[in-house]
């Protein structure tokens, strides 16, 4: 039952999450308060209280350093048992670049991250089309669509082994893959390397979900596009009608 | 058969001459021990106490109304207005980077962003001029390779974006290649910190890494024979940046800004603990008592000299009043950073270094930071450099002039910078909104139709024909990049690279760029706020080109009006703007075509070049124009191609069209007035309907203005003469110019 | 106690770094290397005493956190002094 | 023949990877871990025959590549099949 959001609506509130060397806690924080009728707060990474929170953003950086590998010391931060919970209770969890490959280290989405194919860093504007929009994530898009977004990141190159991808597919779980313009998921615009040009998966339930580009970045159109706002409308609408996956 | 070396006393092995050692010994009264030597000789290096530069660098205008801190500080800060400044400033890691190219360029990274948030800034944008040899040598791309990856590394994982920076290959830098780096930050003007030690009694608290043999003293301190057993352990260590650590650093020293606990700020950089106690308080005007006991060591049988002069990045000295150091420890803690009280502010002068309770150093603070002996070198003018250009038809027009132009696009100077710039990170803190790329970057303020726009440039050739030209030519340059996104040019930040300043030719090029910069500086109005000078880049008695590299800020009003230099529209006319008489000389085009670097490069008109740029913000303001470049490298063929190829549009020239200097001299031949080099003109396409506007304004402002051609098709035509001389599509542009780095990185390993 | 742990890519899995050392050995003179893998070496000291269940320790600090088990082996040596 | 490479920071090099896993190790309840260095371990198949050079060629092939001799040491090990 859709409900239009009223002025009285209770707001939305996120929560977004600092670990030492995150880096785009700042960028998410910002963009989501560009939308009418949303909370936004920060949790430390020692913070174990999540209550009353709607939807948590594990936001892009380098979290100790990427040092290991990217995510595998920050997932085990106190704050990851709790996001483990309110992500088991149904909460909607976003991941989004590093943020992606802590979810990753921590089970909570499936597969694992490798540098980028060529070995180096790559910042780029890139062209996504959208696998799954009916998730609390992505209902503001529709199923093909392509939109465009930044990648940042050096270890972007997801892997995940064949029986895994066939699960994948078959829950629909692969939410964004990188296409060129017209939408085609070739090999010459995989930038990384990622298994079948993925860029961004969802768990079962599709209430936790990770990816590399960096939807928060664009959130505004002086700076690169609005494409982005849908990730975040999505949950808006989602928390605001209430309505079940 | 002995060590000649062992015959030297030990002040000689430290770089200090005889008469700088008895100018020691009389400031203390007596004999220096060896831990006060080293730390003299430190202070009183090139490199901390700029002996051969000090003089000359007071020639920079340094005063203006938006200037909050000028020169003397850790960086420059300007009042950008709305309740916000800038802090700004460029630093060189030459020699680190020649050495470990990875290493060195992050360290750099590490080392300017510590000098920002030193000031209480957040640091908001890197940019990275650079400097190889050929790309034909295998050094040139590993180092190439090394220090991009570097400062990527580096600065992506403290989440600053590298939004500029400029890439130059040449011979001259083939044994030394330049790394400069530059940091921006963004600081409320009454949050700005100082690195001044006020307040005896107060707390020095040493944060972040521990103290390792990192890069101490160099070969100098090694080559002395009361080390000679020991050398082989003691070799100086590169030093590894930990960019995660300087992030917590950033992050707890901001905190602690924020929570009012700071008297004072501090980075750790050249000269370790010795420079950066000392010139704390000297700042201050007051005298400083370190205790090495108190100091997290990362090695066993560290020697006091080796704890005071230490090189190891990411460390921080604070000063805070007795009751605040629990909470100022307690925000460290709170990041996970080491931090720990190591000394107090004192009365009196000077700087004390104790181990325990035993005092082992004591000298006159001012001795140390403000005098160092500083030497004035007789200016000898090279023998290259002349008082004549070249003749016009010095050499012979080349035949195809279109296969010129695709040489000259995917040429390693002129050819698309992307498999550079896409390895750092331009979008990280959401406020870029002119992507690598164009002639300058703008970062918009959030909550503000402010925007700041930023850019780095620096011509070694130019200033290498003629140093005062040069040095006029690139500050000219780097405002006409600003004024081209739109920008009023405010300040500059410079690095000075050059050789080895003791020879009359190198002191005589130091002069007449320092001359030459500030001349410009002047008329354009923007002031020097700080900088950086790095000598001795110099091997084998080759020195590099003279280098001033100038790091510009400039504010734009609206962001909304951002201007860009792609052509836009079909049918738009393409002016000229400005303009002298295009010349071979120190062009690209004599380079990489004629292979030959000589002549004299043609001066800057300062006056009309303010005129230039006022016209072009105007019509920007005025939504007059669709996009605006800066005719600068390969010459107006480039710029045009350039242009076309953002856009995805071509266009179609009459060079006979092309106004510069009127009057002056016979018609030019047509590779001049493709490829030739001249300052101050600009490119912009305009609606037809705005011409008549442009062209009344532009008489107003006593600037040369000449509709050239028309945007449209695919092809790039240039005639002249109503002889067409280049007739190109535009994919052979775009094909020459946009991956070509790419492919020769790539092509061999 | 001293230990030393070596971790490489899972077999079956595509190494972006081996195959990139792989690729540019031959220019540099060296023909017909394959095979190559990069993979990473920790050496660590463990608290002494507990001889006994130090491996164990390890083992658990090697899945736990040293490797990811999805992309990677590993093996240990444990070196007493 | 097959080789294994193993490469360790040098000594008195900073490891920022070693430091930040050994401060985060407590954390993780593994107590009282420290030295945690952090290098690279590779293996390669060298071509076969020409064995007595090979670990001439594998020093330089270290030397050259694989490891940076600036900041960081490597030993390796030859294995006959
Ligand atoms: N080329 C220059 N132009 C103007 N000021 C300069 C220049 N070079 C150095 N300075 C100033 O001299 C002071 C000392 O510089 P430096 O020792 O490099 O500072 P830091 O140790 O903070 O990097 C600084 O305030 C710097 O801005
Ligand atoms: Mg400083």
């Amino acid at each position: 039952m859709p409900a239009s959001p009223q002025t009285s609506a209770p707001p939305v509130r996120f929560g977004v999450v600092i670990f030492p060397g995150s880096n785009c806690d700042t960028d998410a924080h910002d963009a989501v308060r560009t939308f009418p009728g949303v909370r936004a707060r920060y949790l430390w990474h020692k913070d174990t209280e999540l209550d009353g929170l709607d939807c948590i953003i594990l936001p892009g950086g380098f979290s100790y350093g990427d040092y290991l590998r990217s995510g595998a010391i920050a997932r085990f931060s106190p704050l990851m048992d709790a996001v483990g919970r309110f992500a088991g209770d149904g909460g909607l969890v976003l991941g989004i670049c590093n943020g992606f490959q802590v979810l990753l280290e921590a089970g909570l989405l499936p597969g694992a991250m490798q540098q980028n194919q060529k070995l180096k860093f790559i910042c780029r504007l890139v062209s996504l089309r959208v696998e799954n929009d009916s998730l609390p994530f992505t209902r503001a898009y529709s199923k093909g669509q392509v939109i465009k977004a930044p990648i940042a990141h050096h270890e972007g190159n997801y892997f995940i082994d064949r029986d895994g991808l066939d699960e994948l597919e078959a829950n629909n779980q692969v939410v964004l893959r990188y296409c060129d313009e017209d939408g085609e998921a070739t090999a010459a615009v995989n930038p990384n390397g990622s298994v079948s040009n993925i860029a961004g998966v969802c768990n079962r339930e599709g209430n936790v979900f990770g990816l590399m580009p960096h939807p928060e970045r664009v959130c505004d159109a002086l700076v690169g596009g609005t494409d982005g706002r849908g990730v975040f409308e999505s949950v808006i609408s989602r928390v605001t009608s209430g309505a079940e996956l | 058969m002995t060590n000649p070396t062992e015959q030297k006393p030990a002040y000689e092995l430290l770089g200090l001459k005889a008469a700088e050692y008895q100018d020691i010994c009389q400031r203390l009264n007596r004999e220096p021990n060896y831990l006060e030597l080293a730390v003299f000789s430190l202070m009183w290096s090139e490199h901390c106490g700029y002996k051969h530069s000090r003089p000359l660098l007071s020639r920079f205008p340094t005063e203006g109304e938006a200037i909050l801190q000028g020169p003397g500080e850790n960086a420059g800060v300007i009042d950008i207005g709305g309740g916000r400044a800038i802090a700004m400033k460029i630093e060189s890691h030459n020699h680190p980077s020649a050495i470990e190219p990875f290493e060195g360029a992050a360290t750099g990274i590490g080392g300017i962003v510590r000098d920002i948030f030193a000031m209480g800034a957040r640091p908001i944008a890197n940019l990275d001029p650079l400097h190889f040899g050929s790309l034909d040598k295998p050094r040139q791309r590993y180092l190439l390779d090394g220090v991009v990856e570097g400062i990527a590394a580096y600065g992506n994982c403290m989440g600053i974006p590298t939004v500029g920076g400029e890439i130059h290959f040449e011979d001259a830098y083939e044994e030394n290649c330049l790394i400069n780096v530059m940091c921006v930050g963004m600081v409320e003007p009454d949050k700005i910190l100082k690195a001044r030690a006020t307040g005896p009694g107060n707390l020095v608290i040493l944060i972040g890494s521990s103290t390792g043999r990192d890069g101490i003293g160099g070969a100098s301190i090694l080559a002395s024979a009361e080390f000679d057993e020991t050398a082989e352990e003691k070799r100086p260590t590169v030093q590894v940046g930990n960019p995660f650590m300087e992030k917590k650093l950033l992050e707890a020293c901001l905190e602690m800004r924020d929570e009012g606990l700071l008297v004072a700020l501090q980075d750790l950089g050249a000269g370790g603990l010795s420079s950066s106690s000392s010139e704390m308080a000297s700042k201050g005007g007051t005298g400083i008592d370190i205790d090495i006991a108190m100091i997290p060591l990362r090695e066993p049988g560290m020697e006091p000299f080796e704890i005071m002069i230490s090189e190891s990045q990411e460390r921080m000295l604070a000063v805070v009043t007795p009751g605040n150091e629990a909470a100022a420890l307690a925000v460290c803690d709170k990041w996970d950073l080491d931090a720990t009280v190591v000394g107090k502010v004192t009365e009196g002068d000077r700087l004390r270094v104790f181990q325990g309770g035993e005092m082992i150093a004591d000298m006159p603070v001012k001795s140390l930071v403000d005098e160092a002996p500083t030497y004035i070198v007789e200016p000898v003018r090279p023998g290259h450099q002349v008082d004549e250009p070249l003749p016009e038809d010095h050499y012979r027009q080349p035949d195809d002039l279109g296969e010129v132009l695709t040489t000259l696009l995917a040429s390693p100077n002129i050819c698309s910078k992307r498999y550079v710039f896409e390895q750092y990170d331009y979008t990280v803190q959401t406020d870029n909104a002119l992507w690598p790329g164009g002639d300058a970057a703008v970062l918009r303020i959030k909550g503000s139709p402010t925007g700041v726009a930023l850019t780095v440039d620096g011509n070694g050739r130019k200033c290498y024909l003629d140093p005062c030209r040069g040095g006029r030519t690139v500050v000219a340059e780097a405002a006409r990049n600003l004024s081209c996104v739109g920008a009023r040019p405010v300040a500059i930040t410079n690095c000075l690279n050059f050789g080895n300043p003791e020879k009359g030719p190198i002191y005589y090029q130091f002069q007449q760029a320092i001359e030459g910069m500030s001349e410009a500086c002047e008329a354009l109005g923007t002031p020097v706020t700080g900088g950086n000078v790095s000598f001795y880049n110099e091997s084998f008695g080759q020195a590099v080109y003279p280098n001033p590299v100038v790091g510009m800020m400039g504010i734009i009003e609206d962001t909304g009006k951002i201007m860009t230099h792609g052509f836009r529209r079909e049918g738009d006319a393409v002016l000229l703007i400005g303009g002298a008489r295009p010349a071979v000389d120190g062009s690209e085009y004599q380079l990489y075509i004629h292979g030959e670097v000589a002549g004299r490069i043609p001066d800057v008109d300062l006056e009309k070049e303010k005129s230039l740029q006022a016209l072009v913000r105007q019509a920007i303001l005025e939504e007059k124009i669709n996009s605006a470049h800066d005719v600068s490298d390969g010459g107006l063929a480039c710029c045009i191609a350039e242009a076309a190829v953002a856009g995805g549009m071509g266009a179609m020239i009459d060079l006979g069209k092309a106004a510069f200097a009127p009057g002056a001299g016979p018609a030019l031949r047509a590779d001049l007035l493709l490829f030739g080099e001249a300052p101050g003109a600009v490119m912009v396409t305009a609606a037809p309907e705005q011409v008549d506007g442009l062209r009344v304004a532009a008489e107003a402002a006593a600037v040369p203005l000449a509709v050239i051609g028309r945007v449209g098709g695919k092809r790039l035509v240039f005639s002249d003469a109503g002889a067409e001389v280049i007739n190109i599509p535009i994919e052979a542009a775009a094909g020459a110019w946009g991956d070509a780095l790419e492919k020769i990185l790539e092509a061999g390993v | 106690m001293k230990a030393k742990v070596y971790i490489t890519p899972k077999a079956g899995i595509l190494d972006p770094q081996g195959l990139t050392i792989e690729r540019s050995l031959p220019a540099l003179g060296f023909e017909g290397v394959s095979n190559v893998r990069v993979g990473k070496y920790i050496e660590l000291e463990l608290p002494g005493g507990g001889d006994a269940d130090a491996g164990d320790k390890l083992d658990r600090m090697c899945r736990k956190l040293l490797a990811n088990p999805i992309i990677e082996d590993f093996e240990y040596e444990l070196i007493e002094e």
